[in-house]
C-alpha cells in the first residue's frame, strides 16, 4: 500500500505541478476561468472522461488496452435509450417489455460488460493481443450500434432518465456524482481489494503472478468487462445530458482517455500507476479544452496545442521520474 | 516409513523433446533431499510437475498415499505444498509485503486488504530471515540477494508440509545461507520434507540427509547423503570422470593493454555511496585477470562502465593501449577493440527470436556485405567457421538461438566477439547456469584466446572457476579492490577472506 | 443572467459548428464569422467534431465565458435540442444554420437548408434524365448523421414511384472522397451498367466521377450530387456532372450574423424558420452559379 | 535468412489459406470477382494502405507503433498539392517559388519524412512512449494540415501528377508500380541490409542490440522517419488519383495499417515479421472490402463482418503458431 501511495505522490505532483500552471496561466489569461460557473463546467465535462479512463487505468495496469470503449459507449447509449423509449417487443409473439429507467440504466451496463467480457476472452483464451481484439471490436460494436438504431438517433427518453445528465443534487451536479462515485469505488478496489492487488501484480510480471497462484483469465477478462461497464456508464451520462442517444458518439474517445491515463503517470507497460493520477490527466485535458476556448484559440491551432501540450506532459513526467 | 509425498513414473515432454523419464522418488517428514544433477537434467521441471506449474505430463503424485491431481499451482500451495522457484518471481513494484502475500492476501469480514496485520506479519518473517529491509520497501529497490529472500519469506508464509528449494542461494551470500540452514533446519524438526536443489555441493553435505542425482532425464541414482562421497556424486552427474584442474603459470607479456586509474561510480540513488571507487588495475596483453567477488560488490558495474556504459556517472581515467578514452557508448568501445559478454544471457545477450547465425553476425554484418547487400553465402561461412572452432551444438544455421542450451548459447556470442577480434575481452560470469562440460569447453576457448594475444577480464563467482582460468585474480568487495593473487598463490580460503566486506550489510 | 447591456465592451458572438472537416461547413463558420466581424462583434469558431455530448460543451464554455449570442449549426436534429434550450435559459439567443433542431421553442431564429426538399428535387430531375427507367446506385453520407437520411429519404421519395428504377447498390462511403472513389470503383464490377448515381454530397460526387473516368465510363453515367461545392459546380460547367442541389452556405451563414445583430439592437420577432431554399444546378442553369452561391 | 524465410513460410500460409478461402468465397458468390478489371481494382484500392502499411511494419519490427500515419499523410498531401497549384511565395519579399511535379513530390515526402523524424526523436531521445509520441501527432499533424489548408481542399493539379494516380504504364495501374516499388524496396531494405538486420534485433531484443553496438536511436528514428515517407508515398497516390488533396484524409488510416501488418502476422511486441505478410494482410483487407461491396452488403453489416474477419484472421494466425 505504501508504496503505491509513495509512487501516487510523485505521478501527482507531477499532474499537479502541471495542472497549477495551466490553471495559474488561465486565471491570468482570462476572466472566465475562475468562476464557480466554470469549475463545475469543466468538472462535469471531464465526467464521461473520467468514467472511460477509469476502466482505461484498470486495463493499462494489467499491461493491456483498449481500443473500443468509444463504439462500446455509442451501443449501450443506444442501448438505455432503445429500451427506454420502445422497451423490447417481439412483434411475433405478441410481447412487449417495457424498461423503467432503472432497467434500461442496468441492461446498458450488461451490454458494455459483455463486449468487454468479449475482449477479454478473445484476449485471455485466443491469446489475441489485446491491440488487435478490442480494435475488432471497435469496428463490430460501432457496427452494432448501427444496426440497433438503423444510423438515426433515438431521442426524447424522459425527465428521471435526463436527470441523470442535466440535474443538480445537494449543489453538485450529477455527472459529477457519478463520476466521483466512479472514481471513489475504483480507488478502493484497486488499493484495498484482492482483485486490485492482482491487476498490479498481473501488470508487474504476468508468470509471477501466474505462478503466486493469480487467476490471471479471470481477472483480466473481469478488467475488460469493467471497462466496457464504465464505458456503459459514460453512456449513461452522455446521453442523458443530450435527451438523445447518437449512433456516432464517443468516436476517438479511446485517445482521450489513452491520454489522460499516460499524462496522469501510468505505464502503458502495465504495473504502475493510479487512479487518481488518472483522474488529475483527465483535469489537465479538461481545462486544456476548456482554456483554449476560453482563450479564443482557433480551432486548428487548438489541434497542435493539444498535441504539444500531451506530449509536454509525458516528457515533464519522465524526466523527474528518472530520479524515482 | 511412508512417504510423504510420493512421484511414480513421472514422464515430461517438451515439444517431442523427453524432459524426465520414468522418474520415482519418495519425500519424508523431516527430510532434506538434495536434488543434483547437470543443466537441463530436468530437476527444475520436477519441482514444476509436483508444485501444480506444469499439468501435462505422465504418471502419479501421491500425496500422503492418496494420488492427487493439480489443475493450477494453487491446488498445489492448498495442500501444503510450497516452492521457492529457480528465477525471482517478484512483482517489481510491489513492495515486499505486497509480494509475500500476493495470491494470499489477508481480508477482512467485507473483503478489504488488512494492510497493517499484514504488515505485521512480514515484519516478523523478515526478522525471522534477518533480512534487513522495510515490509514497505518496493522490490525493485531490493538488491537481487534481497529479493531471494523474500522469496523464501514467500515461501515460508504458506502453511506447508512440503518445501521445494530450487537454487535458492544463487544470488545470496554466505550469511543469509547459513541463516537460511537454520531456517531449513527448524523446518526440518517441524517434520516438512523439503527438496533442496544447488550446483553448490559444498552446502549439500551440510544440509541434505538424501540425495537424489537426475542425468539428462533420468534417474541416475539415489541414496542417503553420508554414504557418498563428493567425486562419486559428481561421477554419477556427469556419467563420467570430471576434473577440475588449476590454470598452470605462463609467461605473460609485460605490456600493458589496459590501464584503469582511481575509477569511481556514481550512485545515482545514493551518492554517498558510489557503486565502485578507487579502482586501480593493470590488464597485460594475452593475460587472463579474473575478478572474484561476492554479489553486489561491483563487478558488473565495473565491467560495463569500461564497455562505455554509465560515462555519465564516471570519474577517473581507463587508458587503453596507453591511450585514455571517455567512451560514450558501447558502440565507440566496440570500435576501440573493447567486447563485453554479459552476465545475464537472456536479457542482454542474445536475441532470441533470430537465428544462430544472425546472432552470430551481428557485431561483424559489414564482413559479411557484398555490394552493400548482406550476402548469404558469408554468413554461411561464418557460421561454418564457429561451429566448427567452438564446437557449437546446433542442428543448422536458421535454428533459434533461443532453442540452443545455454552453454551454446553462450558460444555462439563468444564467438560474435571473437570474430570481431577484440583486444579485450570481459566476460561476466561466462558459465553461469552452465554445466560442467561446456563449463570445460568455454575455459578452453578462453586459454585458446589469451594465447592468440587477447587480454581477457573474467568475473565469476565461483572460486574453482577463477583458479582454473585466470592467470591472476582480484577480489572484489563492497565496490572496491581488496586483494590480488596470482593463481598460484591464491586459495579457496585466501579469496573467500578477501571478499567479505568489512562492515557486512547486504 | 444579467447580460452585459451596459458595457462597452464588444459583443461576442460564438459560431458553434457541426464539423471543420469538411469544406462546406469550413465556408459556412468563416462566412459567419466574418459576417459578425464585419458588424463589430468578437468571433470564435468551436468545432463539434460531429460530436454532439462536445457540442454540449462548447455551449457551456460559449456561454460561462461570456458570449451574447450563437450562430449554430446543430450536429443533430435531435440530439442539439437540449444545447439549445441551455442556452435559452440564460437568455443568449441561439440561431442555427443549415441543420434544424426538432422543435420550434428553443433557437431564435432557423435559418435552415432543406435537405429533403432539395433532394426532392433532384430526385426529380434524376428520373427525368433516367427516363424513369434503368439501374443506379446511391452513395450514402455518413450513415450515423442526419442529413444522410433527409436526402436519401427526400430522393427515394420521388424515386421509388418508378418501378423501372432499380437500385442495384446502396452503399456508404462517410461524405469522403477518396472512399466514394474506391466504393464506386467495386460497385462497377458487378454493375457495368447502370445509368445513373446519386450522392449524398459533392465531396462523393466528385470521387465517383473520379471512379467513372478511371473505368472509361464517364460519358455513359450521370452523377448527381448534393451542396453546391466549387468542384461540382466547375464540373457541372464542364458537363462532367449532371446536377446537385445548391445549399448557401454563405447566404445562411450571413442571414444569421445579421439577425444577432438585429437582436442586439432590440428585436425579437424572428421567424421561427427561414428556409433557404436549396436550388438545383443543373447544366442549364449553371450560369447562375458559383461555388456554394449564386451570381 | 532461412529462419525468416521459413517464418514467412508459415506465416504466409496461413495468411495465404484465408485469402484463398474468402477468395472461393467470393468467386462462388459473386460473378464479379474473378475479373482482371477487379483485380487491378483491388490492387488500386489497397496501394495507399500497402504503402502505409510497410512502414508500419518496420516500426512494429521495433516493437513501436505509429498512430499518426493517416495524419501525416493529409498533411503530405496538403503540401504536395500546395506547393503543386501555389508554389511557395513570400508576399512581403515579393518572392514566388514554382514547384514542378517532381519537386513537389520531393517536398512532400521530406514533410512525411520531418513529421516521422520528430516521432522518432521524441520516443528514443525524452522515452516518450511510441504510443503517446505518435498519438501526439497525430493531433498536431491534423491540426497543421488544417492551418496550410484553412480546411479547404487542394484541387486540380494537373495531369502529370494525376498520371501518378490514375495512370497505367505497361498495363499495370501507376498506383501499383508504386506500391510494388515501395514493398520491392523495403524487402531488401529488411532482408538484405545492415539497417534491416538491425530492426530485427533492436525489436527482438533491445538490450542485446545496444551491447552489440547497434546505434538504436539512429536505427529508430530512421524507422520512424521511413514510415512518415512511406504515408507521404501513400499521400501522393491519394491525392493524384482524386485530383485533390482534401485535409480530413486519412482519419483512421493508422488502424486499416496495423490491422494489416497484424493479419500479416508480424508481432506486436516486435522482433517477428515479414513485408509480404504485410501485403497479403493488406490484401486480405482489400479483397473484404472489395467483396463487401459486391455483395452489395449492407453498411450497418460491414462493420461487423469487417471486426469479425480480423478477429479470425488473428486467432487462425495464434493458433497455428503455437507448434512454430
Ligand atoms: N518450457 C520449456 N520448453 C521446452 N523445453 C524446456 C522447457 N523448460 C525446460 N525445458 C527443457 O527441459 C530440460 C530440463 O530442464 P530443467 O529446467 O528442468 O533443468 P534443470 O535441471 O533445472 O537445469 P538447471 O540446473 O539449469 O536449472 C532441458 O533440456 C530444458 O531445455
Ligand atoms: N541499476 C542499478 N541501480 C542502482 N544500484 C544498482 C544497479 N545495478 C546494480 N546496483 C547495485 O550496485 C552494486 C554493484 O552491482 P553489480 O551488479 O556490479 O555487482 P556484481 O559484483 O557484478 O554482482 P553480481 O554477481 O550480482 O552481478 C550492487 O550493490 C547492486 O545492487
Ligand atoms: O451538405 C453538407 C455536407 O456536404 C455534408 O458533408 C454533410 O452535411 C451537409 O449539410
Ligand atoms: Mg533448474
Ligand atoms: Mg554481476
Amino acid at each position: 500500500m505504501i508504496a503505491i501511495q509513495k509512487y501516487t505522490k510523485i505521478s501527482q505532483l507531477q499532474s499537479l505541478i502541471a495542472l497549477f500552471l495551466m490553471c495559474l496561466a488561465l486565471a491570468l489569461l482570462t476572466d472566465n476561468f475562475m468562476t464557480t460557473d466554470n469549475f463545475w463546467n469543466v468538472l462535469r465535462q471531464i465526467s464521461v472522461n473520467v468514467c472511460i479512463s477509469v476502466g482505461m487505468t484498470l486495463v493499462i495496469l494489467t499491461a493491456g488496452i483498449d481500443l473500443s470503449v468509444g463504439s462500446i459507449l455509442a451501443f449501450c447509449g443506444a442501448v438505455i435509450a432503445g429500451l427506454l423509449k420502445y422497451g423490447l417487443q417481439f412483434p411475433s409473439q405478441d410481447i412487449y417489455i417495457g424498461f423503467t429507467v432503472f432497467g434500461a440504466v442496468l441492461a446498458g451496463i450488461l451490454a458494455g460488460g459483455s463486449l468487454g467480457f468479449i475482449n477479454g476472452f478473445a484476449i485471455t483464451k485466443f491469446k489475441v493481443p489485446a491491440f488487435v481484439a478490442t480494435l475488432a471490436m471497435l469496428t463490430m460494436a460501432r457496427g452494432f450500434t448501427m444496426l440497433w438504431t438503423q444510423g438515426h438517433p433515438i431521442t426524447g427518453l424522459g425527465d428521471t432518465f435526463g436527470f441523470l445528465g442535466t440535474g443538480w443534487f445537494l449543489g453538485i451536479p450529477m455527472p459529477v456524482w457519478i463520476s466521483g462515485f466512479v472514481v471513489i469505488a475504483s480507488i478502493i478496489l484497486v488499493r484495498k481489494t484482492r482483485f486490485g492487488r492482482y491487476i498490479y501484480a498481473i501488470g508487474g510480471n504476468e508468470n509471477a503472478a501466474r505462478l503466486s497462484g493469480i487467476p490471471i483469465t479471470k481477472v483480466k477478462i473481469w478488467v475488460y468487462a469493467l471497462a466496457g461497464m464504465l464505458a456503459a456508464v459514460g453512456a449513461i451520462l452522455v446521453t442523458a445530458r443530450l435527451d438523445s442517444a447518437q449512433p456516432n458518439a464517443g468516436v476517438s474517445y479511446e485517445l482521450d482517455a489513452i491520454a489522460a491515463v499516460v499524462i496522469g503517470g501510468t505505464s502503458l507497460a502495465g504495473g504502475r500507476g493510479t487512479i487518481i493520477g488518472t483522474v488529475l490527466g483527465a483535469i489537465i485535458i479538461g481545462v486544456l479544452n476548456n482554456g483554449l476556448v476560453l482563450m479564443n484559440v482557433s480551432p486548428f491551432w487548438q489541434q497542435v496545442i493539444k498535441g504539444i501540450v500531451i506530449l509536454l506532459a509525458v516528457i515533464i513526467d519522465k524526466s523527474n521520474s528518472k530520479n524515482a | 516409513m511412508s512417504a510423504l509425498l510420493e512421484v511414480k513414473n513421472i514422464n515430461k515432454k517438451f515439444s517431442g523433446v523427453t524432459a524426465l523419464n520414468k522418474i520415482n522418488l519418495q519425500l519424508f517428514k523431516g527430510k532434506v533431499t538434495a536434488l543434483i544433477g547437470e543443466n537441463g537434467a530436468g530437476k527444475s521441471t520436477l519441482l514444476k510437475i509436483m508444485s501444480g506449474i506444469y499439468t501435462d505430463f505422465e504418471g502419479d503424485i501421491l500425496f500422503k498415499e492418496k494420488p492427487v491431481k493439480f489443475s493450477k499451482p494453487k491446488d498445489a500451495q492448498d495442500i501444503g505444498i510450497s516452492i521457492i522457484h529457480q528465477e525471482l518471481n517478484l512483482i517489481p513494484y510491489l513492495t515486499v509485503t505486497q509480494n509475500i502475500f500476493l495470491g494470499r492476501e489477508m481480508v477482512n469480514k467485507l473483503g478489504f486488504l488488512e494492510a497493517s496485520k499484514m504488515h505485521q506479519k512480514t515484519k516478523e518473517l523478515l526478522e525471522n530471515l534477518k533480512l534487513n529491509a522495510a515490509p514497505e520497501a518496493l522490490i525493485s529497490s531490493l538488491k537481487v540477494g534481497q529479493q531471494q529472500i523474500v522469496e523464501i519469506a514467500k515461501a515460508l508464509l504458506i502453511e506447508s508440509e512440503v518445501v521445494f528449494m530450487d537454487e535458492p542461494t544463487s544470488a545470496i551470500g554466505e550469511n543469509e545461507v547459513e541463516t537460511l540452514f537454520e531456517i531449513i533446519n527448524q523446518l526440518k524438526s517441524e517434520g516438512k520434507a523439503i527438496v533442496y536443489i544447488s550446483h553448490k555441493l559444498d552446502e549439500l553435505d551440510v544440509i541434505a540427509d538424501n540425495f537424489i542425482v537426475l542425468r539428462d532425464g533420468n534417474l541416475a541414482g539415489k541414496g542417503e547423503m553420508n554414504s557418498i562421497s563428493r567425486d562419486q556424486l559428481i561421477n554419477m552427474m556427469a556419467g563420467r570422470e570430471v576434473k577440475v584442474k588449476k590454470k598452470e603459470a605462463r609467461p605473460i607479456s609485460k605490456d600493458v593493454l589496459l590501464e584503469i586509474t582511481n575509477l569511481k561510480l556514481n550512485n545515482p540513488n545514493n551518492p554517498g555511496r558510489p557503486l565502485f571507487q578507487n579502482i586501480n588495475l593493470k590488464l597485460y596483453k594475452g593475460e587472463i585477470l579474473g575478478i572474484y567477488g561476492l554479489m553486489g560488490s561491483g563487478r558488473t558495474e565495473l565491467c560495463e562502465s569500461i564497455f562505455g556504459l554509465n560515462h555519465k556517472l564516471l570519474e577517473g581515467t581507463i587508458a587503453l593501449e596507453g591511450k585514455y578514452t571517455q567512451f560514450k557508448s558501447p558502440i565507440q568501445a566496440i570500435n576501440s577493440g573493447i567486447a563485453l559478454v554479459p552476465e545475464d544471457r537472456k536479457s542482454d545477450g542474445i536475441v532470441p527470436g533470430l537465428s544462430v547465425s544472425k546472432n552470430l553476425s551481428l557485431t561483424v554484418l559489414d564482413k559479411i556485405i557484398k555490394y552493400g547487400i548482406l550476402n548469404k553465402s558469408l554468413q554461411t561461412k561464418l557460421y561454418d567457421k564457429h561451429k566448427e572452432a567452438l564446437k557449437i551444438k546446433v542442428n543448422s544455421e536458421a535454428q533459434l538461438i533461443k532453442n540452443l542450451s545455454g552453454g551454446n548459447q553462450q558460444k555462439v556470442i563468444l564467438g560474435k566477439w571473437i570474430e570481431r577480434n577484440p583486444k579485450v575481452l570481459i566476460l561476466d560470469e561466462p558459465t553461469r547456469g552452465i554445466d560442467i562440460n561446456a563449463k570445460n569447453e568455454i575455459y578452453e576457448l578462453v586459454a585458446k584466446l589469451a594465447d592468440s594475444g587477447i587480454s581477457i577480464l573474467v568475473i565469476s563467482s565461483e572460486i574453482p572457476e577463477i583458479l582454473a582460468i585466470a592467470d591472476r585474480v582480484l577480489v572484489m568487495a563492497d565496490g572496491e579492490i581488496s586483494a590480488e593473487f596470482t593463481s598460484q598463490e591464491a586459495t579457496e580460503n585466501s579469496i573467500m577472506n578477501a571478499c567479505i566486506p568489512e562492515n557486512v550489510n547486504l | 443572467k444579467e447580460k452585459k447591456e451596459v458595457s462597452n465592451e464588444p459583443r461576442k458572438v460564438a459560431i458553434i459548428v457541426s464539423t471543420l472537416n469538411n469544406p462546406w461547413f469550413v465556408v459556412l463558420a468563416k462566412t459567419a464569422a466574418e459576417r459578425a466581424k464585419e458588424l463589430g462583434y468578437e468571433t470564435n469558431i468551436f468545432d463539434s467534431q460531429n460530436n454532439t455530448a462536445l457540442e454540449t460543451d462548447h455551449f457551456e464554455n460559449a456561454i460561462s465565458s461570456g458570449y451574447d449570442a450563437i450562430l449554430f449549426n446543430p450536429t443533430d436534429a435531435d440530439g442539439s435540442i437540449a444545447n439549445v434550450r441551455m442556452a435559452k435559459k440564460v437568455n443568449v439567443p441561439v440561431f442555427c444554420m443549415d441543420r434544424e433542431v426538432n422543435t420550434t421553442d428553443a433557437a431564435t431564429s432557423q435559418i435552415l437548408s432543406d435537405s429533403y426538399a432539395g433532394c426532392v428535387a433532384i430526385g426529380k430531375y434524376f428520373v427525368q434524365k433516367l427516363n424513369k427507367k434503368g439501374k443506379y446506385v446511391e452513395i450514402l453520407g455518413l450513415v450515423g448523421d442526419n442529413n444522410t437520411w433527409s436526402r436519401s429519404k427526400g430522393f427515394h421519395s420521388v424515386v421509388d414511384h418508378y418501378p423501372e428504377l432499380e437500385m442495384v447498390a446502396q452503399q456508404s462511403a462517410d461524405f469522403d472522397r477518396n472512399k466514394a472513389m474506391e466504393v464506386m470503383e467495386s460497385i462497377l464490377q458487378v454493375n457495368p451498367d447502370i445509368k445513373g448515381v446519386f450522392c449524398g454530397n459533392d465531396g462523393m460526387a466528385m470521387g465517383v466521377y473520379q471512379a467513372l473516368v478511371s473505368a472509361g465510363k464517364a460519358d455513359d453515367i450521370m452523377v448527381f450530387g448534393f451542396d453546391g461545392a466549387e468542384d461540382v459546380v466547375n464540373s457541372i460547367q464542364q458537363k462532367k456532372i449532371l446536377a446537385t442541389g445548391m445549399q448557401f452556405p454563405k447566404l445562411i451563414a450571413k442571414t444569421a450574423a445579421n439577425f444577432a445583430n438585429e437582436y442586439f439592437k432590440g428585436k425579437r420577432d424572428f421567424a421561427q424558420k427561414v428556409p433557404v431554399a436549396v436550388e438545383m444546378v443543373n447544366q442549364e442553369n449553371v450560369g447562375n452559379y458559383t461555388a456554394y452561391g449564386s451570381e
